[in-house]
């Protein structure tokens, strides 16, 4: 097979340029690319758009690249927690563009298997549906809704091989599976990288084919929102 | 005497029947699952992408890798499944997930929920309750009947944005446990020693009041 | 969790009725459940609407079902290697609907995930496209397609839980997956039944939510069409 | 002298970069994976769920469970991965397959291709014939440049129902390599000793012939 690693995400990110789409999987700050996210606040291109269900925390994730002003648009569901993105959005510093969650999810896996638009009831009748196509199906009425792709996919998986085939863990894998077939380029960063052949073809979450560079991470954080434990 | 968001969440568990797979939003509704009766048997589905959500992890077990829709770190049990979002959405747009409990900040007569957004305010974004209002079986609504300054939030027509239209089914607030029906909302039961007189000036969209209405039973 | 053990395909399968429009797993004879339809020939059912990519040989699989005249329509996207089902065809006893088989993975994907409609190009131009909704995205024409689903499923898969979450092997897997989530009641039956807590919850291929009912199969055949070897 | 199927294939081969991702169809496409030249690797994808086709297996590697669309037993390779139908489909419809080659019974000069029907005849069904038409970044059609009784198969417009509208853009036959242009079929190549008059004749669509046509190489 084809080896697709790439030594560090600057090696992986080096054609990454100002006012790129991008991708970033993740739901709050569990399974984010977070070598991808370093090494661009390491480039400091900005006039981004980002497609992220969320927007980090202040000091980490995706709001590392708000505090440093790289991001022009933000595309998410929820993107609560996060002092400096409220302030840049009440000056009108940043786009943002909320969508359904699970709308976000299908649209983003509609642009990775390559169905324009599709029907969903999320938001009708809400002011999401404002300016949409809607369409009763057996009784029921539905939004029309289009594909949502990226210049680039930033995903992290636990492991992975030089083929570019992922395995996530837990609820690590969230967005990552479907932003990793709807990016143009796909970057996969991973916490572990083997050899094609050791991973078990049964159990692949995400086939090679949509991962066009990958590279072993370092310095995993792995920060935790809300850490709630009960008594031994 | 008005329920307390334990009182609310003890009574909204009894409509859980055996077996059902069930999403619980963030607040009260996550209360739920401390009340299920012994015996009863239900799968927790949380959007972020697992299926038979288990208790909070001890200290040793805690995984960042592992979080619930709130983001609080969560086990998983024997027969859990993990996915991803476009997979947890296509469970709960396709109806696979029997009920959905969320809170609310305003409903009105016809069933339209407002809780994601109001104007003039952060607005954080809806997250999955469009998705779950829109799609959910049976939803049941846990709320408080009125603000604190005693403004009704059950209407005849929703005030703030709303997240879904006509889609909620059954109300639990602290005051009453409500049907939405052709007719506005129904009462069913009313808290221990809360008067229908009580919930009739608490409820300002159009409430049905037929024979004799129970109190809730502890 | 819940127990969706049944002992049996005679115990799983007891309340399907004449008329019921059946998903059936597989693709020729790979990943068929064997035990389900040795089950409906022996209830001998019949009407009955069958939706799977193939229609079985001769003498296995679906086969049967068409040689026992318990089949109606065949919903697929391709059914040669099969004489009876080309003589009840000619004669008129069998209705055939034939759909690209990425957009009947598509259609039966959508059922199970509450999409309605969605746009595909497969068949743009066509015969498939005659009386369809048709519709440019990005300079590309698009067909307008709608979910299926059906009454119940039939899946077969590798091993599988009590909680009914199921791993399959190999390409059996095909359109068994999709199928679990389209039946409104999935019978899933498994080479190995094991209790709920076995399984990686990381590694589950249909999560327990769409199956209701779970057995162990029997006497698996699992024929070969084309036997293709190379020397040792 | 005219190409046999050997030789449509190994011309085919030249085509195909190293790295691709490549779906075959069954018949001549099947053969063009004997003759990928050294150096060149490709990544098979098996529509029935298999990225990562490998060569037949042994006697004792045969497993009932591992079968490409053309239904023959098969093996997995280093870095293989399997998957479901629908996203296979999706990997074929989002244009992450690279390359597909295919047969045909008839192309038109506009690129439309008919290869599942024969009215009067049994229909055996399209497979996913129409999906890969309909999706493929690139197609090759690996076919006879005419029927037994000489009949062209490169024609104005189809006869047969057709596959898939304006989506060939390259034929390999057994007496020339083709590329479709808005013009009609414009002559690459031609097969060693036949001769630019033959292609002509055989060739029912718009023949666009522009300067010297080189042989295939060997």
């Amino acid at each position: 097979m084809i080896n697709k690693t790439r030594r560090n995400a600057e090696e992986a990110l080096y054609d990454v340029e100002d006012g790129a789409v991008l991708m970033l999987g993740g739901f709050g700050l569990c399974g984010i690319p977070e070598n991808c996210i370093q090494e661009l606040l390491h480039k400091g291109v900005s006039n981004l758009t980002c497609i992220s269900n969320n927007a980090g925390v202040d000091d980490f994730g995706i709001g590392l690249l708000l505090q440093n002003r790289q991001v022009k648009k933000m595309i998410s569901s929820y993107v609560g927690e996060n002092a400096e993105f409220e302030r840049q959005l009440l000056t009108g510093e940043l786009e943002v563009e909320l969508i359904p969650q699970g709308t976000l999810a299908e649209r983003i896996r509609a642009g990775g298997a390559g169905i324009p638009a599709f029907f969903t009831p999320a938001g009708y009748g809400t002011e999401i549906g404002e300016g949409k196509e809607s369409r009763e199906f057996h009784g029921k009425m539905y939004l029309l809704e289009t594909w949502l792709k990226a210049d680039y996919a930033f995903v992290k998986a636990w492991k992975g091989d030089t083929a570019g085939n992922l395995i996530y863990k837990g609820t690590a894998r969230n967005f990552n599976p479907m932003m990793a077939a709807a990016g143009n380029i796909t970057i996969a960063e991973v916490e572990e990288l083997v050899p094609a052949g050791e991973l078990d073809p049964n159990m692949i979450h995400t086939p090679g084919i949509y991962v066009q560079r990958i590279f072993q991470g370092v310095n995993y954080e792995k920060r935790i929102e809300q850490r709630t434990v009960r008594p031994d | 005497m008005a329920l307390d968001k334990h009182g609310i969440a003890k009574r909204i568990a009894k409509e859980i029947k055996n077996g059902m797979y069930v999403n619980l939003g963030i607040g009260i509704p996550t209360l739920v699952a401390n009340y299920i009766p012994a015996g009863i048997e239900v799968i927790l589905q949380s959007e972020n992408g697992l299926l038979g959500m288990g208790p909070f992890p001890t200290e040793a077990e805690v995984d960042a890798d592992l979080i619930n829709a709130g983001k609080q770190t969560i086990t998983t049990l024997p027969g859990s499944a993990l996915f991803n979002s476009s997979e947890s959405f296509a469970m709960i747009r396709g109806g696979h997930v029997d009920l959905t409990i969320l809170g609310a900040m305003e409903v009105s007569e016809n069933g339209d929920i407002a809780n994601w957004k109001i104007p003039g305010k952060m607005v954080k974004g809806m997250g999955g309750a469009m998705d779950l209002v829109a799609s959910a079986k049976n939803i049941i609504v846990a709320m408080q009947h009125t603000s604190r300054d005693g403004t009704s939030k059950l209407l005849k027509e929703c005030s703030l944005p709303i997240t879904g239209v006509r889609c909620i089914k059954r109300i639990v607030t602290d005051l009453a446990v409500l049907e939405v029906t052709g007719q506005g909302f129904k009462l069913l039961e009313r808290a221990p020693g809360v008067t229908v007189e009580e919930i009739k000036q608490a409820t300002a969209g159009a409430l049905v009041i037929e024979g004799e209405i129970p109190e809730i039973e502890e």
